[in-house]
């Protein structure tokens, strides 16, 4: 692929537990306004639409079928994919490497305070066969995971705790995030378990938010945007499907993505040739697990990292400046979009009090959530 | 290279019978929000009014009402109430229920319609259902009435309005 | 807002309820049949085996994840593995807290892909990753083919 | 133009069934083992996979593409999946397209599948839920609602008979005889189809397809691995979809302008200039037999209100001047969604290479068209080839 990407408009409505005075149409539309009047286009100038969304999250048994209008999509070429944000992102720069497109609007949004049993739909992912019939609740998966990753690196509990009290403090400074607090490490160690050793607040909340991005070719980037954030390399990855059958220790899927995102953007040593990271941390060990993944620590140390300020604002890798989800809350297939989001305020130096100065290169990771080992990196920058 | 074999055989209603299965009722429940437009369409079915949108760039009043136009790209600049009356645009006499079981020969047949609605924009439709006719007589382009249930029991739901019959 | 009017009360704010009204049944497919049958009439877990790579996969699957190959062949790994990881899960399916928590593990079988998840009693000894347990199947005669036939795996 | 030509160099197609016992992986893995095998490449040689599937309210499996990661081929490799409602399995192969014309992957699997028998007692069920959950759902309606009211205003617009229309289902159900993956390939009459039981009027039940569980798949390969790999490449030169407004009642349904208009996306991009001249075979989607005629007029084969005399005259037979579903289509192959989408797709490749066996359309066919709907009344979805 040769042909570069950037960002030249960004939209969010901001991200909070709920949303109850607009429907999904009007949040969303809230945020492609923003977008589009950022880009200075109007929709019917954008080439291709592209959704990140999953039916049962929106309480739809054929979604797509609900995303044209508050996108400005009407009788264009416009799709879903059932995928993270930052996936969507990935597709919206291949289809502009096929030559055939030149403006791509990419949204993704959440409702998930509008679904009543939310352990229900989560449930509803497991294997209906073999892992759902146990009816245990989805977070288990979790649960097992954490155990292992932690009894294979030497990870601790209390490190995992770090990154909870890390994340909630960094949300206080940021106006988009709902669940900002200062906790201490023992709040999150005596919260009530979950599935051990996760426990409560080891877990980011749901949350409700609306995030749209217009990916621009270059030529046009330059035209139109005079602080474009150009997406340098991306990839996603899944590794094996079937959660038996995962090593636990590691997020493979992670590794993979960045692997193939660095090779692309040209980046041999991701801590020095990166300022931040945004990564995905739904639940508190997830961070330090992808922290290992993507290069920035080396087994069993992201952890220490985090306990020792590496990892906070003024430290030598800030990790979710902007919160992450559980600082922000989490707001599943636009979570993704949240840390583009961070990444896109901080490099056009727009984060206020949580600024990081002289930020060029950041990098954006998802992860679609338990049951599945499915992830994606992307490398921004604002410099070509 | 033909395909003449595929894969894949297929289970009888025996051989499904005996296969080894399990079953899953998921519950899969929500409360959307309605947010400005339609909480306001809502509110004018409960008085007795169906609600649209007018954009004053394109002069459509648009139903349902919409807190933006999506055309455009503008807010919409005013919810207005349309008539209750409108014209058949297309119809169907049906005899399956929601879930495939099919009606009994004495339960009256669903006849659901799309009716566009007077005072709205040309074409501008909603889904109802047709009532008070004989399904014989229904026709495109016929004009018909919405009939509202007693004020004191709705509930600011579509279904407010009973059916549509012939004027 | 992007609007010209907003909501600007609690009392006028609404929602609407509904649920998706869908039932379900699943066959268990074609490896997922061989496996539940045979602990039905052999009281035995069995692992696919690739015909073309010698990949063993449990829970068994009719087609090797390396190679892609289809696999006819299943054969026995018995009912003891190592335990991978466990957790004590305090809420069902639907969040709804267990007045006990259940422990769930993954268990690995040696030379084999895969493994089995299933709930694990602790016993007095505690658990511990790596330990060998043992599946506790229900009585042959009360078997029916799902996944409660495994009563729960214990200290082998 | 693309950057980069995109061919098809394999395929594969399980046979479409009322119940499978395999599960949707499966089902997955058969597809794509046949095509791999077809093409002569392993699953390493894959280097991304996408994954088209209507709702997870079929299978009943929330996330439904992780859960048929595994058997789509896509452990460890770069996955994704798209869905544009019934559109699909149309749409599956664009996905691809960008994939390969990108220069993102070389070699892409291309997966569809549904499995609908999941849903029980029928899928039907699953599809309350398309409608709208605030301004349409408490009127309790069913899909059956939206094809009939459909079908009438065409009926209308064109003064057509439920006969005219039957004979799309005769057409289709009797090219299936062919198709080693029929469902309810048979050989009906006009008569038979308006004697058969009236769901919605006008919808009769043999105007529509079955349920389905099927499995389809197709790699991609860029031009100069799929010269590698074939000295008889079919090119993927066209690819277009549309979406139109969730406001699916504010429209005349008479005609399909969402499948204009993607069509035209696809004839651009393939410089075909008079689609009834330059097309010599099409597979649009037959869900209902109406569907076929209504799609043809989108698709831009003939005239609008053309296309059932079109049928009347033959022209549409296996036999003649333009065949439209030599496969047998959804009505006779049968509908799993996706996998149908997919199918047809697969049906014009086989067409263009000579490799359609007894389905094969005399006049040495060199440019065909795959099509597909979705959604509301909403989504065209469409694919040209060419040899």
């Amino acid at each position: 692929m040769n042909e570069r990407v950037a960002i030249i408009g960004i939209g969010t409505t901001g991200f909070s537990p709920v949303s109850p005075d607009l429907s999904f149409k009007e949040l969303t539309y809230s945020a492609a306004v923003k977008a589009y009047d950022e880009a200075g286009l109007h929709p019917k100038e954008i080439d291709s639409f592209i959704t990140g969304s999953e039916d049962f999250m929106e309480g739809y048994s054929i979604f797509d079928e609900y995303i044209p209008d508050q996108m400005g999509a009407v009788m264009r070429p416009a799709h879903t994919v059932c995928a993270d944000f930052i996936q969507a992102m990935g597709m919206g720069c291949m289809m502009i490497n096929t030559g055939q497109f030149r403006t791509i609007a990419v949204e993704a949004h959440s409702k998930a305070s509008n679904i009543k049993t939310l352990d229900e739909v989560k449930a509803f992912a497991l294997d209906p066969v073999y892992i759902r019939t146990l009816k245990e609740n989805a977070e288990f998966v979790a649960g097992l995971e954490m155990r292992r990753f932690l009894g294979d690196t030497g990870n601790t509990e209390e490190q995992c705790a770090a990154v909870v009290v890390k994340n909630r403090r960094n949300a206080l400074m940021n106006p988009d995030a709902g669940h900002g607090a200062v906790l201490t490490i023992n709040d999150v160690l005596s919260s009530h378990p979950v599935s051990t050793p996760l426990k409560h607040l080891d877990a980011a909340a749901p949350s409700d938010g609306a995030i749209m991005i217009v990916l621009a070719a270059e030529e046009v980037a330059k035209k139109l945007c005079s602080n474009p954030i150009w997406v340098k390399g991306f990839s996603w990855f899944s590794a094996e499907g079937n959660l038996w059958n995962r090593d636990m220790s590691e997020a493979k899927y992670a590794r993979l993505a960045a692997k193939k995102a660095y090779a692309m953007a040209g980046i041999f040593q991701p801590s020095k040739d990166i300022d931040f990271a945004e990564v995905c941390d739904e639940y508190s060990y997830k961070e330090l697990q992808h922290l290992e993944a993507l290069g920035f620590a080396r087994k069993g140390e992201s952890g220490f990292l985090t306990e020792t300020g590496a990892t906070s604002l003024g430290g030598e890798m800030p990790v979710n400046t902007s919160g992450g989800s559980i600082g922000v809350g989490h707001t599943f297939e636009a979570s993704g979009g949240m840390k583009v989001n961070e990444a896109v305020l901080q490099l056009r130096g727009l984060a206020g009090k949580r600024q990081i100065k002289g930020a060029r290169t950041g990098l954006v990771q998802s992860w679609r959530g338990v049951p599945t080992a499915t992830g994606s990196v992307a490398i921004l920058s604002n410099e070509l | 290279m033909t395909i003449d074999k595929v894969p894949v055989k297929g289970l009888s209603s025996q051989e499904y019978e005996k296969a080894l299965k399990v079953t899953w009722q998921p519950d899969l429940q929500y409360a959307w929000d309605n947010g400005i437009a339609i909480g306001k369409y809502l509110e004018a079915l409960k008085d007795g009014k169906i609600l649209g949108a007018r954009c004053e760039e394109c002069g459509r009043i648009m139903l349902p009402a919409r807190s933006f136009c999506e055309l455009c790209w503008r807010p919409t600049d005013e919810y207005l109430p349309v008539k209750d009356t409108g014209v058949v645009n297309t119809f169907s006499i049906c005899n399956v229920n929601w879930d495939a079981s099919r009606l009994k020969p004495e339960e009256p047949r669903h006849l659901p319609a799309v009716i566009e609605i007077d005072g709205a924009s040309a074409g501008m439709g909603i889904l109802h259902i047709l009532g008070n006719v004989d399904p014989k007589d229904i026709k495109i382009g016929m004009k018909v009435k919405a009939k509202w249930k007693p004020e004191k029991e709705r509930e600011g739901c579509i279904t407010d309005i009973l059916y549509f019959e012939p004027v | 807002m992007s609007f010209k009017d907003s909501v600007t009360q609690t009392t006028k704010i609404g929602y609407f309820e509904g649920a998706i009204p869908v039932n379900y049944q699943y066959t268990f497919g074609i490896a997922g049949d061989k496996f539940f049958r045979t602990i039905m009439e052999k009281g035995d877990f069995v692992a696919s085996k690739c015909p073309d790579c010698g990949t063993m996969a449990i829970y068994p699957l009719s087609y090797c994840e390396q190679c892609f190959a289809e696999v006819t062949e299943f054969v026995s790994v018995g009912l003891e593995g190592e335990l991978y990881s466990f957790t004590e899960c305090h809420y069902d399916f639907q969040g709804k807290q267990h007045v006990e928590p259940h422990i769930m593990g993954l268990i690995r079988f040696e030379g084999v892909d895969g493994g089995i998840i299933h709930r694990v009693q602790a016993g007095t000894g505690g658990l511990k990753l790596g330990m060998k347990v043992k599946a506790k199947l229900k009585p042959a005669n009360e078997r029916e083919g799902s996944v409660d036939d495994i009563l729960y795996f214990e200290k082998a | 133009m693309g950057k980069r030509r995109v061919a098809v160099v394999g395929v594969g197609l399980t046979k479409f069934v009322r119940r499978a016992q395999e599960t949707g992986p499966e089902l997955s893995h058969q597809a794509v083992k046949m095509a791999l095998d077809s093409a002569e490449l392993k699953l390493k040689d894959i280097d991304m996979v996408t994954l088209g599937t209507a709702p997870d309210a079929f299978d009943g499996v929330h996330m439904k593409g992780e859960y048929l990661l595994s058997g789509a081929g896509g452990n460890n490799k770069p996955y994704i999946r798209n869905f544009v409602g019934g559109g699909t399995g149309v749409f599956a192969p664009i996905h691809g397209w960008m994939h390969v014309a990108s220069g993102a992957a070389d070699i892409c699997m291309v997966v569809a599948e549904e499995k609908m028998s999941s849903c029980h007692p029928h899928p039907q069920g699953a599809f309350l839920t398309i409608f709208d959950h605030t301004t349409e759902q408490p009127l309790k309606p069913t899909l059956i609602w939206i094809f009939a009211l459909e079908m009438r205003r065409y009926m209308e617009a064109y003064g057509l008979k439920g006969e005219d229309i039957a004979r799309v289902a005769v057409k289709n159900k009797a090219n299936a005889l062919d198709h080693p993956s029929a469902q309810i390939a048979e050989k009906v009459t006009i008569e038979d189809v308006m004697n058969s039981e009236m769901l919605a009027d006008p919808v009769h039940r043999l105007d529509i397809s079955p349920a389905s569980d099927g499995a389809a798949a197709m790699i991609l390969a860029s031009e100069d691995v799929a010269k590698r790999l074939t000295d008889k490449p079919i090119w993927l030169d066209g690819v277009g979809w549309n979406l139109d407004t969730s406001y699916w009642a504010t429209k005349d349904l008479y005609y399909p302008r969402y499948v204009e208009k993607a069509a035209r996306m696809a004839y651009d991009m393939a410089g075909i200039k008079e689609p009834s001249k330059e097309i010599h075979i099409a597979e649009p989607y037959d869900p209902f037999d109406y569907k076929e005629l209504h799609h043809m007029e989108g698709l831009m084969l003939c005239e609008r209100g053309q296309a059932a005399q079109m049928t009347a005259d033959g022209v549409t037979a296996r036999d003649g001047n333009l065949p439209v579903c030599p496969s047998g289509g959804a009505l006779g192959v049968g509908n799993p969604i996706a996998a149908t989408g997919l199918m047809k797709v697969i049906e014009i490749y086989l067409q263009l290479k000579g490799e359609a066996g007894k389905r094969q359309v005399p006049g040495d066919p060199r440019v065909g068209v795959a099509q597909a709907w979705g959604d509301l009344m909403q989504v065209g979805t469409v694919t040209v080839l060419r040899r």
